[in-house]
């Protein structure tokens, strides 16, 4: 097809360019009625899950219907939500922090219409395109990464065991019967772009192979002392390969010492480490983010590994599922994940998720893995 | 009818949760129909070859995609992450398939008007395929070839008044909260901090000049919703110093059963009627809440403010007034030397427009960071390195118990010779006088 | 009249607590006027020297005391720390003053006839100084005379059938809390176990062969009155894995006000009238514990065996009888990277003589060591540097929840090449086929 | 004086030389009641501070009186004891883990005149021999290390101070008025031979200046890669010095990288780091060993440096008397000095107790240290 031109020059780049303008001003996209009671809100009520509204001093009520998004969107699904939104919402809709979208009504006649509205739409394949819910203490949306779909280093993929997750945990979406907030979130490797370090329960991409060396390109295709260099362990070191006959220089790794981060190969596409047995799911639980009674927590790693199983990885399904249902017949109300697995111990909680326990989950990664072991005679039988 | 099948993705249509294999599907098919007759700038079956790609990843378990190499738009070091495809002959429509970071704006709150004028940019220049949003914020063009960057980027800046976002050893796209826009425990303005700190630093956020990736977030309330703590090299999360505001009326509300706890949180199930002394004078961290006959009382010197009463009775218990927000620092991802949260930095500061004081703090912190990290060393990393104590000393803080949870176990003080009485410097014959060998 | 004056020391004298200048002193004239006329085989003003360089110190500020020197018995690695003094003109007495270490009894139960055997040896051949006891455990002579110390070795072995304790890279001189024999909350016979071990490793304990020293402590329950848990590589502390056993009267004997809660040990201050719901039932860690109208509940599955319960309520409560003990690794002071406490390597193992299996254990953990060990690397840091994964790997214990606080938060998992299907040999170029460069 | 021979011989070390026998074994030395009712134990009670009783399921009492000891005994004090024990206890006494002494009797009719006779003994100077106490809720004697009286290291004394400290705290040995159990120990140096490390207060002698460098000597006395190596900073390089026109072989220290360990001091005696001013005390608080309610703690440092203050240490004294006090008026029952500190927050434990926090509080060694940093909006104003 025909090359439009933007009105950019190749030739004269500097040519009336404008740049460090920065995004959007926020007040430009509000709603009227965000904009008129802004800093003046009262507070908030759930109608049911996924809707809610709050109140302002001036006694307005803003109600904010909430639905689930699969973050990886087409301009079709984006168009579909703006014809919504002017149907309803006048003009006006936002995101959430974990890719939800609010759509929001400055009057309660108008929740139903929209509710009804929203979850009459589905997709050709038959899932919900509006799914209402997502609020309270129930599962929201899960935040994730990119996978399969354009990174380069993931051991899974993001948006396939996303959807598989969020089918399997879909009734706790819409409903908030959860004792407290639960969180999950995807990595598809441990650069964890999808901060799951701090999640309740996390499903984290990883490697188990050292890479492969591709000797006969190594040399050509990186720089071999930033590849040395990018090794944490320094399982790295520079060697000499005959390759048909002549030596080449390129790199050994001692793969005893390999934790298989890929850092070397994000310095260096001559080490992949994808491998189909190799990569898998790390299950971790117990994070969370707010400062709410205790404060911020780690997740920590209670299934070391769970196999690559496209399309729907039903083992790593199950397992969030366990947790998910343990934690909700067991913990106190208010209780996260990681709050209610500290009072009842750790070695219980393996027990009630019928998780088992494996010497992969002690941690020997530096020095602050002392802190990790029980310095007490207090454990339970 | 469909280039590649795909007997693996197609399992994913089924179940209640949208579908991204079905909303991929029906764009492809829109572009290949292409009502609108749109002179496509990028190969017209580029979703499908995507759909294919990622059948082919589905079969093989491992990703189809390469490193991305240098790609991006003229004078800027972000905004573009560059992305090839191992396979181009058998999936020529995603051979390049960069993506380009957008800024988002404030609070994520959009126009129609606004969303459609990027959908038709994104049809027209790339391949219609985005995240709203990326993990950062950002909104994600999900790929388009090399020669359309720069188009996009010119009318961007040109007709829609937005700039990228950022990418490499760069400040990161910041992001807020709703906050103040739309919640009753914003302590202070997170959509404009947000907005100054952007604009202030677009320099940085968009010309590499550290050492590695620095990342803002903005957080209106201890409650995190932007999870700030954990994910942001300076966190800056709203509090308050005064007192928490009661509405004894309100607490008698909930006591008595007309107001429902965590604003109807837990409607899930029956979890028996409301007992505050359970629900919240009990799990208060620091006990420093009771009731005296039926008022409800709070010792604030001694809240620290974790929110858990005010998320269980927002119609009773009111944030104070007298707001700020505390600067923690040095948050990330576990690679590589383990995850970190972000550490307290500045306790109290106030947050008002144009945020001088704040601003001084941050380029105290960066000066320190482009002086000292070494190359990818995060802010973090640097603060394990050379220590919290060293940071507080660039930034002029005074050291305060508040900083730490608890005090050093070990008593390996580095003490420096002008704290020590007489200084370093003796003379070992003079020792020798007194000390025989 | 004092050989040297001692204007300071004389300071310390006045004061309730008992003063170890004015004992010094009383030794000092006792041995001057040398009432049984003994032919003290070192300078009979050893001590008037010992307080005189003391003075020294106390006006220098500084010790006055140089490095020992290998000295020590023949065939022996440890028990004497040798020591010179650096002002031998002026403090002839004390020029050698070197220390030996008797292994205490266990349980440091004496009959005043051993303990005045060992006094008259220790003024015809030492300082006729002590320190009842060394923070290890020992009996301290504190200072003698090189040619001494083989005559006392001689008479220690052959007329009061005792040996020295350790010191060096040994085995140090192992020691236990009283236990079964005045307490009711032992676990297990600490002073039988602890002389067995002794014992048994005579060899470990006089002949370097260790890249450090070693420590064994015994606490026959988890009050730990032997501080086992801080300070010794391998901590054996009593335990059970039964019930608590209730006596229902005696509850209700403290709930009345007849019994004294713990024992009476809090007389000093009018606590107000026991409350068992606030005094333990809320305070025990793992709220296990409840009334059932009159009557106390606990479930013992949930248990931690704190002791608190039980120390709060000794004539209510008693430990369970399927007794045994944890064995704990690796505490130790913080030189060099820092204190550690003992990490939990063996939840539970019965402990009846002749203690094979704990033995095994014990022998297990040192063939690592001994292999594995850096010089002067204690157990602890050999942990810290190689990982508890490693040292229950080396022992043959099974990894269990019990092992550790929390599971790990880092990923960074060294996976072995057996436990990866297909194992880790690829062939690239197959790689490539599918994936190009 | 004589030599008076042992029946060693120097020329024949073997001749019937025994080794290998180990202690004396504990039965021989139990007291007849407690060889019978041992195991068989049911309970005990305090009958005042210092004096408590076990009963034994024969109905058999044991009455303990247990008496403070400056742990630094002549045989002179020994002999006293043992005329006491003979006296009272049938030739039989104990000491304690903590170096006090224990006598015991059969029958209550015994423990007043036992009680009567030991109280009654003073020294010369006035001091107590044998003061009854150290039990319960209250403070017994110090554990601690050998200072200035014999070891090599100390950056401090071990016995002035422990006798100047327990006489300022004397009144809690006698009384049992504390909310628990307030341990507290000595170290003369950072080697901690006191175990200082989990005391509820902790006195450590520390040194803050370098070592001098005897350059003349210093190859001659050590071995120079020995010196290097001790040192866990890497401070110490190896040196050519100029000596009177000659070079010779030494070491240089950076001492901006010292931590003033005296690792290099213990091997190599050329490298000493005593000094009047620049060796004094760093107060330690809040540490614990028993696994009562919570599980055992570190010791944290809360006065980075106090100097020495021979004979009497005033402002360490002082700065104990504070904290026990502080602790004393604000703890509750059973909660030990560290679990107090931690409820109330470590903020609170430096305006309570009056201690200035300085920067030296702030831990900057190794990386464990970011665990101590506070990661959390939770803190008091
Ligand atoms: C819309 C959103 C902010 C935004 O800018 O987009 C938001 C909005 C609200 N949050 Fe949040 N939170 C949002 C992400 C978060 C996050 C961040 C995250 O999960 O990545 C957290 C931290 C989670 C964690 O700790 O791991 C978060 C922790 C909270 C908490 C503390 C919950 C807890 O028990 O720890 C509250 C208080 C409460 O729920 O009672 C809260 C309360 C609220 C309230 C009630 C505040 C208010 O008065 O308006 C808002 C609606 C309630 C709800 O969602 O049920 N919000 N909230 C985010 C919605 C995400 C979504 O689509 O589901
Ligand atoms: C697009 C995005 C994931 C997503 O799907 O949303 C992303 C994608 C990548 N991240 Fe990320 N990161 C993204 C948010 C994050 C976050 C979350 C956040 O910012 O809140 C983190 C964890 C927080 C943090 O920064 O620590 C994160 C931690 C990393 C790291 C580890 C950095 C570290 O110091 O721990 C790397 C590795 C690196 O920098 O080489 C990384 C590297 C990458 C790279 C550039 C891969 C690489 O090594 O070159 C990924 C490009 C993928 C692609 O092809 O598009 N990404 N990355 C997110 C940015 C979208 C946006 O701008 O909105
Ligand atoms: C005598 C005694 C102190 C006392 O007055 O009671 C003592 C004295 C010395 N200790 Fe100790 N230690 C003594 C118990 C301890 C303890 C406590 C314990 O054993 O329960 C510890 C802490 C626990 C531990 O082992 O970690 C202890 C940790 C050290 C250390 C640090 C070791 C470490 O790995 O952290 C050293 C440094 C060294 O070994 O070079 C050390 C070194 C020394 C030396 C040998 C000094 C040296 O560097 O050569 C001291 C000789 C002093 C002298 O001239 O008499 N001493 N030492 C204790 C032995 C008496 C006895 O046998 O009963
Ligand atoms: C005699 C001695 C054992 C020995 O073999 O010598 C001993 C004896 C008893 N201890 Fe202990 N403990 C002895 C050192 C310890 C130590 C070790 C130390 O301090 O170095 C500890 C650990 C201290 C710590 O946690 O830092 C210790 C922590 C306890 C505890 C737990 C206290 C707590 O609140 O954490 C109890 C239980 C209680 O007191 O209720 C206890 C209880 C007891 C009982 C009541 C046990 C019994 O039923 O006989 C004994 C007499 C009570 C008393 O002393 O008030 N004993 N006790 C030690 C006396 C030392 C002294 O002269 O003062
Ligand atoms: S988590 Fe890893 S694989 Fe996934 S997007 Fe981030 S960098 Fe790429
Ligand atoms: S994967 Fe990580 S650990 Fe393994 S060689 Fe590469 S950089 Fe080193
Ligand atoms: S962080 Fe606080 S202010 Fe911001 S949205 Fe969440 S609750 Fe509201
Ligand atoms: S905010 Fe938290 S700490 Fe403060 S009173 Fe409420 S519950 Fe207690
Ligand atoms: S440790 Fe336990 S068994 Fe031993 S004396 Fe102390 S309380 Fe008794
Ligand atoms: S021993 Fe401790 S944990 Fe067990 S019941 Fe008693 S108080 Fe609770
Ligand atoms: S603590 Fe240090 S100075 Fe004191 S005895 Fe032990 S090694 Fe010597
Ligand atoms: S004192 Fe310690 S840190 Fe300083 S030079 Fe000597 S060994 Fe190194």
């Amino acid at each position: 097809m025909a090359f439009i031109s933007s009105g950019y020059d190749p030739k004269e780049p500097m040519k009336n360019r404008i740049t460090d303008i920065g995004p959007r001003k926020y007040d430009e996209f509000y709603p009227p009625f965000i904009a008129k009671n802004k800093g003046k809100w009262l507070y908030h009520e759930y109608m049911k899950p996924g809707v809610f509204f709050h109140v302002a001093e001036s006694g307005d009520k803003v109600f904010t219907v909430r639905v689930g998004g699969a973050r990886l969107m087409t301009t079709v699904h984006i168009r579909e939500i703006c014809e919504i939104a002017d149907k309803h919402c006048g003009g006006h809709v936002r995101f959430t922090t974990r890719n939800n979208v609010e759509f929001m009504v400055d009057d309660e006649k108008k929740v139903d219409p929209l509710v009804k509205d929203l979850e009459s739409r589905k997709f050709a394949g038959g899932s919900f395109k509006f799914p209402v819910g997502g609020t309270g203490a129930g599962i929201t949306n899960i935040v994730h990464t990119q996978g399969w779909i354009h990174c380069h280093t993931p051991a899974t993929d993001a948006s396939g065991p996303v959807k598989a997750t969020m089918d399997v945990l879909f009734d706790d979406f819409k409903n908030s019967r959860l004792p407290a907030k639960l969180r999950v979130s995807l990595a598809c490797c441990l650069n964890m772009c999808g901060a799951v370090h701090c999640s309740d329960i996390a499903i984290l991409g990883y490697h188990r192979k050292p890479p492969m060396l591709d000797h006969e390109y190594l040399d050509k295709m990186c720089e071999i002392p930033l590849a040395i260099a990018a090794c944490p362990t320094a399982a790295i070191k520079p060697a000499k390969v005959e390759i048909g006959g002549q030596k080449v220089n390129s790199v050994a790794v001692n793969n005893d010492r390999c934790m298989f981060c890929g850092n070397c190969y994000t310095m260096c596409p001559a080490m992949p480490l994808a491998d189909k047995e190799g990569d898998g799911i790390v299950i971790m639980a117990g994070g969370k983010v707010s400062n709410r009674i205790s404060a911020p927590k780690f997740s920590k790693v209670v299934v070391a590994f769970l196999p690559n199983e496209a399309p729907r990885w039903p083992q790593t399904t199950a397992t969030i599922k366990k947790i998910v249902e343990a934690y909700a017949k067991a913990a106190r109300k208010y209780e996260r994940l990681g709050e209610w697995a500290e009072r009842i111990g750790w070695e219980r909680f393996f027990e009630k998720c019928e998780l088992p326990f494996t010497h992969h989950l002690i941690d020997d990664f530096r020095d602050p893995a002392y802190y990790t072991w029980r310095q007490t005679t207090q454990f339970k039988f | 009818m469909a280039k590649h099948k795909t007997p693996l993705l197609d399992q994913l249509e089924s179940g209640p949760w949208p579908s991204f294999v079905s909303d991929m599907k029906q764009l492809a098919e829109e572009r290949a129909k292409n009502p609108q007759k749109i002179e496509f700038q990028i190969p017209v079956d580029v979703v499908d070859d995507l759909l294919g790609l990622l059948e082919l990843s589905y079969k093989d378990g491992a990703t189809h995609w390469k490193h991305g190499g240098i790609v991006g738009v003229f004078g800027y070091g972000g905004g573009v992450i560059g992305r090839y495809c191992d396979q181009p002959e058998q999936f020529s429509g995603v051979a390049h398939f960069h993506t380009m970071r957008i800024n988002q704006p404030g609070g994520k709150f959009y126009t129609t008007d606004y969303l459609r004028k990027l959908c038709d940019l994104w049809d027209l220049r790339g391949s219609g395929v985005t995240n709203m949003h990326g993990s950062t914020g950002d909104i994600i063009f999900l790929g388009t070839r090399t020669e359309q960057l720069e188009e996009i980027f010119f009318e961007l800046t040109h007709k829609y008044n937005q700039d990228l976002g950022g990418s490499g050893s760069n400040l990161r796209t910041p992001a807020d909260c709703i906050g103040a826009a739309r919640c009753e425990w914003a302590c202070y303005d997170t959509q404009d901090l947000c907005y100054q700190m952007t604009n202030d630093y677009q320099d940085e956020l968009h010309r590499p000049a550290f050492p590695y990736k620095f990342k803002f977030k903005f957080d209106g309330c201890p409650n995190c919703c932007v999870a700030s703590i954990a994910r942001s090299d300076l966190s800056f999360i709203g509090t308050w110093r005064d007192d928490i505001r009661i509405d004894q009326e309100a607490v008698q509300g909930y006591i008595g059963g007309e107001l429902k706890p965590n604003a109807g949180g837990h409607s899930g199930r029956d979890w028996g009627k409301f007992d505050i002394h359970k629900e919240v004078i009990k799990l208060c961290p620091t006990e420093c809440m009771w009731m005296e006959g039926k008022k409800l009382m709070i010792d604030n010197k001694e809240c620290n403010r974790c929110m858990h009463c005010i998320n269980v009775m927002p119609r009773a218990l009111h944030i104070g007034n007298d707001r700020g927000l505390s600067i923690l620092a040095g948050a990330k991802a576990p690679i590589l030397d383990g995850a970190q949260m972000g550490s307290l930095l500045v306790p109290f500061i106030k947050a008002e427009a144009p945020y001088e004081e704040i601003k001084d703090v941050i380029e105290k912190v960066w000066d320190w960071w482009m002086e000292e990290g070494k190359n990818r060393e995060r802010l973090g990393e640097l603060m394990k390195r050379q220590g919290l104590q060293k940071l507080l000393e660039v930034t002029g803080i005074t050291p305060d118990a508040r900083h730490v949870k608890e005090p050093r176990s070990n008593p390996y003080i580095f003490w420096k010779e002008e704290e020590v009485e007489g200084g370093w410097t003796r003379d070992v014959n003079e020792f020798r006088k007194h000390h025989q060998r």
